[in-house]
């Protein structure tokens, strides 16, 4: 159960069959990472691979707390979990992921930056910070024709620095928005740790400042993390306005695999691999007789093999036709 | 038709396409309650409320984004910089987000940012700057900068039903010293057509905006000399009607090209480029550019007007392509 | 006495001095006021004329608190008062704010916008919130050089939700840097109130969310805004870092005078109107025997005769020469 | 003289002229411990410590504003972006704050703004772009491009030494692609100054940074066909050295104007403009302009390819200038 939260709706059976589900995308998303490692490895990845290693409980937790029907996810580069969450396609975000042909986004960028508007999910560009207030406006045209969805997005510990973040919070919170901006705060930006990016207590310090609710919790608690998040998204359906939530997770490797994160020292990476979410979960899932050891292992076992499957499938198309580099710079109306 | 400025023709197409599509808002600083700096969105918050004509925190970042969201939540955001000189602090939002989201998503971004651009007012050099080239330069944005009542409605009605993110360059030195008949009711004057708005001979004067007005003023003091100038208003940068100026060059076979902003990588340059490159062959002069002194628009009259371009400068241009 | 203020380190007659300076200099912003209204209403004024009603308590009472030998200002559009603190020439000032021959701009900018590097005072842009990052960068400088230099620089209601206006607090507030930002809650942004702009109860909550100190004041009072300047510039002297003060006051006049404010209410113009910055001072230390009532009228007579003299001097000087158009674009080194 | 690399020669540089100035200091994120996201300023660190090598919080516009404001205080900042890419980030400071500021305050502010530019390396729309020209346009800012490891350290040097902003684009292709001689010790390339790198007698190729590698390459390959290509390689294009570049047409005749960044509004244009106006009795072809399709830069190596221009691209439109 939760630690902090202060209340639960769901009843029992149905909590084991959210457990089961959080469980499965939270493996999916580190398995997901296990297979773009091991392509990297092999030299086949093209591209920057970003491990989200450490955050699968964020972006798992917070994905399940919308309704999929009628929410969106502006998801960032460690948030592989919610577009699982999203009924994302493997083969699809393999393909989208790797920008071979059949791509969404026709070759004209890979990894998370997609957009899949039938899923609702609309992906990030690099640009730290730079689709908050995209996603705030999203939502505030929903306000307009008086729908009820709600915005789900992240931003790093480092990214929260950026000038756009700001402008987005304080008009989310004057026009009181259906937004939930999700800090994770994994310790580091890139090489950077936490002290040189910002001198506050808890970065939900800030949520204060905007007049929005605010709050600090374990990142690597997922149920402690949907919960937190189920509030949020209750107070916004409801018009309550935008929430600022700081998950406090570790990212367990370098910014990308090519980075040997030799700058974190290694005591505070043990501290942290007590507190897997993946391997907590587990446990925990296993403890409460929801799931049993050889059913988890032989879950990881299939998505693992899923995932390389899926990865293999999508190096065997081609690159997108060059043809498609001149195309849709300006949409034909 | 009916008698309008510059500024009531905008505010004209903006009352209109409010009217037809309800997808259709506005937000910027001031333009409620207050109607906008220079009024131009006046008595629209009566006519359409507070929930249509959002009055936004000073957060260019944030209203130009919250425009692109809302557009790709199906709507037709058009976003007001109350100078278009304050547009650097969305720059970010427009060239980064708006511009390559058609590109790679496949999905349009129909907004439109408009404001007051251009000098000669005695504002200073932050409420004068002509940017309109950085934009053009940027992938994925329709620029447009009209000359004219009429086509300043036009073109914004065809910008907000453009299915791409349009940045609308208004000059506000235009906002209420021209007058002109323009169409009532819908009128849209298609992007990327450039139009002649003096035909003549001797020499063409390619320009957009305030510097259209000039080449203007211009003609009428080079016909007392026997040249008969054409001036050809290209009204949007992006898209460039290379064929209309291409044509009008290939008749008077000399061509000034001529606008506010500062020469350095100007428009004008890619104007001239583009003449030097696919109508060489009926150059019988060299092409010519007119523009701003590479400097920011200064205060006090005297600088303001030894910097920024004018008729006479166009008018001496023009001899030394004529004397060739 | 300062009503909300914690200790005062000036001895009696000293104060009485600083309360004699204080004056001097809030009626000196106020008349310089009354003669650029009197020449706008003349139609002679060029440009914006912005008037600083209701904020002469604020930029006096800040810029005092200063030590003008080692400290800088950078003053906003409604900080007149500071420049006479730190000294400034009444004729140089209206040399720069009308743009005329002799102006340290040479014509290429007016108003508050210069610099006068001699007179530690910075100026302005009309962007909002871009000289933060500024200001912040120039004590960086002096604290590498060992130098105890504090800046003080102003922002608005309005203001403060630009994007860098957050970049430069955190940076500010990261690298411990000696930067004073009052945040001058005057109620408006040009026509929009508070409302409108932010939704957090006090501009100073964002202290915490930077790890500075902040507290919000009532920006009428000088003695309480010089005492609250002086905590603070004490607190940046020793290397305690930024501080992030809220003076609320009221614009009592439009955003600039061609602005009719119309959309104030009246009833709250007539509340604060018993709260002018000016009048209050003046019957505090007329009441404290520092000045006499003949003294502060005929002090303000002769500073108003003063302020209408330097601008008709001004105004007989031409424009400047147009070739200063031409120069300086790029510093010939 | 020590071969060194592209980047080895930009740290150098660095290096030397924070030895040799106190009041230089270098600003970026991860530009410390880590080095840079490049390792362009790797150990430097351990050299002159956290005080002059300042690893930023990811806020742009505070990085340049506060090289800005620390200029004004007699320091020589140098400002790393991570890609030149966020720079939209800060632009209002750069093209609003720094550009303006010796116009209305006769004041210098010696800072750098430096970064990996660029595509053809795979990276995506956001860690590619070529954005020179904006800066070009601004006013009061230089702009530098170098294309080889020895202009590279001595433009850089010449930069850090400037009293006025400069924006330094490194291709970050040519990081670690290109080695060549280059002085040790103190080097300095002046700003403003053209370089003929390969002398020719049939066609001027005007480029910088990247086209210059291309126009080289297509060179090689022209030579067989008897074509003698003259590569012009500006260098910088603020101050821009109109001279060397028109007394290369006056000779040749006959010009293609070459830059990775896409075509409209780019710094191309502005050079294809100056000659079509100044060189224009001397030329025998029409001014051809070789760039970028107007595209964001694709990822996926097809579309990257399809879209930027190359020594083949080059090639083609030598060719059709001497067919003309
Ligand atoms: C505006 C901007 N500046 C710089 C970068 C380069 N950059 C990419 S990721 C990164 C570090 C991000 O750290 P954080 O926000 O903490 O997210 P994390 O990667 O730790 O999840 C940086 C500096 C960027 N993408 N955008
Ligand atoms: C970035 C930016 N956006 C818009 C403007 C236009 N503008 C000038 S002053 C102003 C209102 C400022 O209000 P506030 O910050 O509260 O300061 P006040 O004038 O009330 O002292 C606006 C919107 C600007 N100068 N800069
Ligand atoms: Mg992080
Ligand atoms: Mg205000």
């Amino acid at each position: 159960m939760p630690k902090k939260s202060t209340s639960t709706r769901a009843s029992a059976p149905k909590n084991a069959e959210l457990a089961r589900q959080m469980l499965t995308y939270m493996i999916m998303a580190r398995e997901f990472d296990a297979a773009m490692l091991r392509l990297y490895r092999q030299g086949k990845a093209f591209g920057g691979v970003y491990s989200q290693l450490g955050n699968e409980a964020v972006s798992v937790g917070s994905a399940m707390a919308l309704d999929n029907k009628i929410d969106v996810l502006f998801p960032m580069h460690r948030n592989i979990g919610g577009h699982f969450v999203f009924g994302q396609d493997i083969d699809q975000l393999m393909v989208n992921h790797l920008a071979r042909e059949g791509s969404q986004m026709r070759g004209t960028d890979g990894t998370g930056h997609y957009a899949d508007p039938q899923r609702r999910i609309y992906g990030n560009v690099s640009h730290l910070g730079a689709m908050i207030p995209v996603a705030a406006g999203f939502v505030m045209a929903g306000l307009m024709r008086g729908e009820k969805t709600v915005a789900m997005t992240y931003i790093g510990d480092g990214g929260a620095q950026v000038g756009e973040v700001h402008e987005a919070l304080n008009f989310a919170a004057v026009r009181k928005l259906p937004l939930i901006v999700i800090i994770e705060n994994n310790q580091y930006a890139y090489s950077t740790p936490n002290h040189l990016e910002f001198a506050c207590e808890r970065l939900s310090d800030r949520a204060q400042g905007y007049g929005m609710f605010g709050t600090t919790i374990d990142g690597t608690d997922v149920e402690l993390v949907y919960q937190t998040c189920r509030e949020a998204v209750q107070r916004a359906r409801n018009g309550e306005g935008p929430s600022l939530i700081e998950t406090v997770t570790m990212r367990m490797r370098g910014h990308a695999e090519h980075d040997d994160f030799a700058y974190v020292p290694k005591d505070i990476l043990e501290r942290w691999s007590t507190k897997d979410p993946v391997e907590t979960y587990i446990s925990r899932v296993i403890q409460q007789g929801i799931m049993t050891e050889s059913e988890v292992t032989s879950l990881r076992e299939s998505t693992l093999s899923t995932m390389i499957a899926a990865i293999d499938r999508a190096l065997e198309r081609p690159w997108p036709a060059a043809e498609e580099g001149f195309r849709n710079v300006f949409i034909e109306s | 038709m009916a008698t309008m400025t510059y500024l009531e023709a905008i505010a004209d197409a903006l009352r209109l396409e409010m009217r037809r599509d309800p997808t259709v808002f506005q937000i910027g600083e001031d333009i409620g309650t207050y109607g906008g700096a220079f009024k131009l969105t006046k008595g629209m918050i009566d006519e359409f409320g507070p929930t249509r004509i959002i009055d936004a925190p000073i957060s260019e970042a944030a209203i130009i984004g919250s425009a692109i969201g809302a557009a790709l939540n199906g709507m037709r955001p058009v976003a007001e910089m109350q100078f278009m000189d304050f547009v650097t602090n969305g720059f970010n939002q427009l060239v980064t987000v708006a511009g390559t989201t058609a590109y790679r998503w496949s999905m349009p971004v129909p907004i439109v940012v408009r404001g007051p651009s251009g000098g000669g007012v005695g504002a200073n050099p932050f409420h004068s700057r002509n940017s309109e080239a950085w934009f053009a330069h940027a992938t994925g944005l329709k620029v447009v900068c009209p000359a004219f009542p009429a086509d300043a409605k036009g073109l914004m009605t065809a910008s907000i039903r453009d299915n791409n993110p349009v940045v609308f360059f208004e000059h506000k030195g235009l906002y209420r010293k021209i007058k002109e008949d323009v169409p009532e009711g819908e009128y849209v004057v298609p992007l990327g057509v450039a139009r002649v708005v003096r035909p003549g001979t001797s020499v063409s004067v390619i320009a957009y905006g305030s510097a259209v007005h000039m080449a203007l003023e211009a003609s009428e003091a080079l016909l007392r000399e026997g040249i008969d100038v054409e001036v050809v208003d290209i009204r949007t940068l992006v898209p460039f009607d290379e064929e209309t100026v291409l044509e009008s060059v290939r008749r008077t076979h000399r061509v000034v090209v001529a606008h506010e902003a500062v020469l350095t990588a100007g428009f004008g340059g890619e104007i001239a480029a583009r003449i030097a490159d696919k109508a060489f062959r009926w150059l019988d002069a060299p092409v010519r550019r007119v523009a701003a002194f590479d400097a920011p628009t200064p205060f006090a009259p005297t600088l303001e007007k030894a910097v920024l371009p004018n008729a006479e400068t166009i008018v001496s241009a023009v001899r030394d392509v004529m004397a060739f």
